[in-house]
């Protein structure tokens, strides 16, 4: 079993194992902006490689496949459940560091921030979490009523013998058009910076983007999938490749360590199940 | 039409009839008898005979819902015993001005000439397709040719803009110096402002 | 509201009823109680009795046409058992599942809004761009003005959105407070991840 926590990071800013790290970002001995949060993933993705080869051969396993040469009871015996236990717990605390350091990248919540103390900080942070939490929550419950509703048809537009109402204008005042065009010529309050998050993509965008692609085709390879995008881009996309995994909707396999994975859908996972089940543990 | 036997013992007329009025309720158009049939999954003969049941339930002097028969099939109605009723809920005097984003639209129409949805979306940073829609339903907005060929349409205002607004022409909106000498100048501040908004 | 005394005279309840059942056919969304008194030129507590009437006629299992409380007003809609049939002749508004990213959004105008896309994007920590502008396309949500001068459009959720998911208004959702984890929660478990490093 591969403990998330003890994993030994080697980074520019931090050096030591990674729930210390956490513990210095969190009580703001160490900037997480300065914290290259794709080194993380990279270091736990060769220790996974790593643990993986040494009883078999493949880097990622998949129950339900298997491409390698090995028998399939062995290799069941020896590595699934550390892939993903694992995996399951390192992306709530990555993504918690992901959250958060998007967050960071807003520069007025950062001076915010920076008059706050330690702990002050801690429980800002948290509460800022704790919002997107509440969103996504709600978000949930929609999906599902809207699921319990589907039974319900109504009549959209008109009925087909009504009355035709008709839309009578009361006169208007062209000052009011005057009035509009001097509104959209002013300029905005202050700059909108919250593209910046952006440059720090979430993992949900990943998720989107890998739905949307095996709604259109049944299988794709993650390595050309991600070919074009930066590096950090595409450890973000793996994170999102093992949610999918762990949330049921696909199936990966691997022939050999560093060979390209392949990504399938999983079929027996229904629409509905997948629009419920997607929401990703961000603390 | 084959109207299979299990049908009529797991689908008693009755049923079909609930059925029938259901699609009917929903219907945006009337409603052919093939198509209740394809729909109730039934035969065209029973649906006939539950129709012949409804237009009984659903009758002038009867009920405030009518079943009647038209040119495309079924379709029900209100009763002409709630005509003024009916009247009185849509002939409500709509005093409602427009809405903001017709409000926008229409601005930028009128005063920097005709303009295509993109162009319309541009300045307003927003999608203009549903208030283009709208004031174009209203007539206070029309098609005046396309930006190139084979490129967007372009909208101008129409007469009744005018009328609406109480102005001979569009030479008598209100002035708007203070934002530029010429609609281009406009056009440009727009611009440049509706890039400062979406940076 | 005033009900005259000639109304109760020459318009009994049954035929008020029937009136208010005309005016729910041909209605194209929702009608509450007031604009059914006004259209019906009739008391409201009338009204709502009339209403008492037809819930029993026109409920699930008795009848394929069902009343229904909904948006802030009453419309009827297919019965449950009809709904497969309805199904093969009509799409429901949102038929297809919507995107996680487009429930978020939705979430978040309806419990905050009316809100701006950089609002939106500043709690989800992604552009909104693409999920707002589809809401908008199934008519969810709906422009709202703008924040300030040269600021950006607000949204807020449309009465379909209302109707689309069965509420009779937005204080049907669930509470706030009684979703996600509480900031507290999730700070422990933060400091439980250092806590056991330090133990």
């Amino acid at each position: 079993m591969l403990a998330v926590r003890e994993l030994a990071l080697d980074l520019d800013a931090f050096e030591g194992p990674f729930d210390l790290l956490l513990t210095l970002v969190l009580k703001e001995e160490l900037d997480l902006a300065e914290v290259d949060v794709a080194g993380i993933v990279l270091a736990f993705l060769e220790r996974l490689a790593e643990n993986a080869t040494r009883p078999v051969s493949p880097a990622i396993h998949d129950g339900s496949t298997d491409t390698t040469a090995a028998p399939a009871t062995s290799r069941r015996a020896d590595a699934p459940e550390l892939d993903l236990d694992a995996c399951g717990e390192f992306l709530v605390l990555v993504s918690a560091l992901l959250e958060l350091k998007a967050r960071g990248l807003f520069p007025d919540e950062e001076a915010e921030l920076a008059d706050l103390e330690p702990e002050e900080a801690a429980e800002e942070l948290a509460r800022r979490l704790a919002a997107y939490r509440r969103m996504k929550d709600a978000a949930g419950w929609l999906a599902e009523r809207l699921e319990a509703q589907r039974d319900r048809f109504f009549r959209l537009g008109p009925a087909p013998l009504a009355p035709r109402p008709e839309q009578k204008l009361a006169p208007q005042d062209p000052a009011g058009l005057a009035a509009v065009l001097r509104v959209l010529a002013t300029d905005p309050p202050q700059l909108s910076l919250a593209h910046m998050a952006l440059r720090f993509p979430p993992v949900s965008q990943f998720l989107e983007r890998f739905r949307a692609v095996l709604g259109r085709r049944r299988r794709f390879d993650f390595d050309a999938e991600v070919a074009d995008l930066p590096r950090i881009d595409q450890a973000v996309a793996f994170l999102a490749l093992l949610e999918l995994r762990r949330s049921g909707e696909i199936t990966i396999d691997q022939a050999a360590p560093f060979a390209p994975i392949r990504v399938a859908r999983e079929e027996t996972v229904s629409d509905s199940e997948r629009t419920s089940t997607w929401t990703l543990r961000s603390a | 039409m084959d109207a299979p036997l299990r049908l009529i013992s797991s689908n008693p007329l009755d049923q079909l009839a609930r059925t029938v009025e259901a699609l009917l309720v929903v219907a945006s158009a009337p409603l052919s008898v093939e198509e209740l049939a394809i729909a109730a999954d039934d035969g065209e003969e029973r649906v006939e005979t539950a129709l012949g049941l409804l237009a009984e339930r659903y009758r002038e002097g009867r009920s405030g819902i009518v079943l009647e028969r038209v040119a495309g099939g079924f379709a029900f109605r209100a009763s002409r015993d709630a005509a003024e009723a009916c009247s009185r809920l849509f002939e409500r005097p709509v005093q409602r001005g427009l809405s903001p984003a017709a409000l926008e639209t229409l601005a930028i129409v009128a005063y920097l000439g005709p303009c295509s949805r993109p162009e319309i979306a541009r300045i307003r940073g927003v999608a203009a397709d549903s208030a283009v829609a709208g004031l174009v339903e209203r007539g206070l907005i029309a098609e005046a040719g396309r930006e190139d060929a084979g490129g967007a349409v372009r909208y101008r205002t129409t007469p009744l803009f005018e009328r609406v607004f109480g102005l001979d022409s569009l030479s008598e909106l209100p002035r708007l110096d203070d934002l530029g000498d010429s609609s281009d100048e406009i056009l440009a501040r727009l611009h440049s402002v509706a890039e400062q908004r979406s940076a």
